[in-house]
């Protein structure tokens, strides 16, 4: 009998994030993000906390709502882009800000929840990010070695998702949730529509169910667009 | 000169039948743009996305459906959607034939900086550094200058690095260059620009052949 | 004396609701069978399904839908597929929380052989290796002896290993052990066995408790 | 425009294929196997070669064909499981054999895919598959490193595929085609159904198209069940 991981609210879903707490957010730029549990974040006023996230939302929505209220001290990120507050506090020192390779990150997600501790990348060589990192050659080319990230609550947004916590996500809002839900001791899926178990097809599961303790559909989803492109007809 | 558009025009003809390329963020955007009518090339966009189209008719704008950029986009037939680690499967595992990306500063090394200035501003490297650090290919798309005149073409980058020996060929407004054995390479010019000019533009070391073509584009 | 049913049917009763489960080839697969109605329990096949039933009614087989054992088996609601790759990132990641496999050899120190007689056979370690290296808790389910008689509850394994210090607890026709401060433990005896059987038919330091429970099962 | 990777026969699909190359081929057992482009590699009678794959098929059936005949020098694999003429020849000698915990093997053919040239595993610590390789402590649990894997060329069998190698598996026979795809210089992949491009969904292809260099349907699919298990109705 699949095993269920609903819950009833947000509330319930964020039951147990405080202060200190390392967490991941799936999403690139605003899109694919858990907009419903970062609102929560918010609310719950936690503070101390350490992102993992490749972007950090833009000023006023997303994770740069936890960054507006300092409830961020490290971000671990690939991207600050246009986000002005995430700048400014990281050039002012306010903020630790990692920054890693947009494809070493997604891998170092996988990698912690599948349990491989570390791997070499040719990504990062000769540049800032390998310092301080083993440099081994492979084939006459140096590559470093990178370890696997892992995460108290990883927080992912899925399109649809059923009670067992199988996702299936929608175009490009994929991104980096999956690797995400792998790698959170606790990982929190929001859905914009949660099926009873059995609706989904088992071939058409983008992370499946194993992966997700928590599972609930969110009560609304803004789904902003950030560089909103557009063509004549 | 070229403009812009220019320079995404003459990168558009680097582009081979059957080769996946991605298109960086600015100016490689724009390269889509000049692929010839017929020819099989698909661009991969490293959030997910294969098989990348056109932005979307004013209406028909998908929030879950965006390029590196956070452009809106569209998908063309046969596209495929993955996620982030399978993105950069394709990446570091050669499978993408062709990157064209921005640059602060390129060095006679085939070094590139654009993520950084220390102190001042700081975009991150996205996707940049394991892009530059795999592609067999990879083409920089850029000013030859910078907004305060200074050469971008250098000895040596004085940014933070976005990857090392790796530049192989460069097109900006004034000219087509290739990197190698320590020097940059003029391969040809932009209509109506001379190689003098070219030269008081270029701070590395540069090779100028007896004859320069002007670029067909 | 426990039959394989009795074996896996104690086997069961080590399953928590809300577990995912492996079960390897034998008498593993059996403990399926021995699950109480309304737990959330879901097994997992290394080949690639989470959420596996039990065999197809005859006729509706399908040559694409196995288990590890290559046996034609069925989806629950709620199964899923996936590649070789994401299983072992199950496994490997601790996602899966109980391992049930057969051994040829246990020792005092957890170590387990279950995949090469030098010389003389080899089926190869499949996902064995994988899952004691990675499961949380591994039980092992074997008869207590081999066909000659002799333990396979050794002081150290004389077959190649598949793993090292990994097994915790051993359900054999005899009885149940736990495995620690590299000595076996008697936590129960089978049905209508005595201490003196199992302390006969174990090579390995036993330790035995002044009451030896007889299972419940 | 989609890249067309559509070639007309199984002959064109195993063009360039030679003696001595390293193959990999998809599928668990029976299941999920390239049956038409390994009838064509009985066919063109070439030998020495080394063939990655998680099984060998049974006695007269899938790799165990090329077994027979001779054709494979050497086998890298995590299961012998029944194949008789398999384990006879391995033990004799005749056979070289690199046996490989499943998961390290599904994990070394996606590093070879994915540019990652070597990683960290516990499995296989402490046995004979450790041996020669580097040992380190992560948590203070001892890993082993373990290289990628990649192939001249890798045979992959699909359920449903498209004009431009996007494909989709059916059920368990999934299992190592995914990763091998990614694995082979060249990955000739043969499917059930061929669709033009756009027939199928763009969020639910298993194997993207860049993932595949030619494609074609397979004439027949004998799909031969190794253990045909059934219950009672």
């Amino acid at each position: 009998m699949a095993i269920s991981k609903v819950v009833n609210s947000v509330e319930e879903a964020c039951a147990g994030v405080s202060s200190g707490m390392t967490l991941m957010l799936g999403g690139f730029g605003l899109c694919g993000i858990p907009e419903n549990c970062i609102e929560e974040l918010v609310r719950l006023g936690i503070n101390d906390l350490t992102c993992i996230s490749n972007n950090a939302g833009v000023d006023n929505f997303g994770l740069g709502r936890l960054l507006q209220n300092r409830q961020i001290v490290k971000m671990i990120s690939s991207y600050v882009g246009e986000n002005e507050e995430f700048e400014r506090q990281m050039l002012s020192g306010e903020l630790e800000v990692d920054l890693i390779p947009q494809g070493s990150l997604a891998e170092r997600c996988r990698a912690g929840g599948a349990g491989i501790p570390a791997f070499f990348t040719p990504a990062g060589y000769g540049t800032e990010v390998a310092e301080g990192k083993e440099v081994r050659d492979f084939d006459g080319k140096p590559h470093i070695l990178e370890s696997a990230l892992t995460s108290d609550f990883a927080f992912v947004k899925a399109w649809k998702g059923d009670t067992a916590g199988n996702l299936i996500f929608k175009a490009t809002a994929r991104n980096f949730n999956p690797m995400m839900a792998m790698a959170g001791k606790i990982t929190v899926a929001e859905v914009e529509e949660l099926v009873p178990v059995g609706e989904l097809d088992p071939g058409q599961i983008h992370t499946p169910g194993i992966f997700v303790q928590r599972i609930f559909q969110g009560e609304k989803y803004e789904k902003r667009i950030e560089q909103r492109t557009v063509r004549n007809a | 000169m070229l403009d812009k558009n220019g320079i995404a025009k003459r990168i558009a003809r680097e582009v081979r039948d059957g080769w996946y390329v991605n298109l960086g963020i600015g100016i490689p955007t724009l390269v889509a743009n000049h692929i010839p009518d017929g020819m099989e090339v698909e661009f991969q966009s490293e959030n997910g996305i294969l098989g990348m189209g056109p932005f979307p008719i004013d209406g028909e704008e998908d929030a879950d459906l965006i390029n590196a950029g956070k452009q809106t986009i569209t998908a063309m037939p046969g596209a495929v959607y993955f996620d982030s680690a399978t993105s950069f499967a394709m990446i570091r595992g050669r499978h993408v034939q062709l990157t064209v990306l921005g640059a602060m500063e390129v060095s006679t090394s085939g070094d590139i900086a654009n993520w950084k200035i220390p102190g001042k501003m700081v975009k991150g490297m996205g996707g940049a550094m394991d892009l530059v650090a795999s592609a067999e290919n990879i083409v920089v798309a850029m000013m030859h200058t910078n907004r305060a005149g200074a050469s971008k073409l250098l000895p040596a980058c004085t940014l933070p690095l976005t990857g090392v020996g790796c530049v192989k060929r460069v097109v900006t407004n004034l000219a087509v260059l290739d990197i190698k054995d320590g020097a940059f390479h003029l391969v040809e010019r932009a209509p109506g620009v001379s190689v003098e000019e070219i030269v008081a533009a270029t701070a590395g070391e540069l090779v100028v052949p007896d004859v320069v073509p002007e670029m067909e584009i």
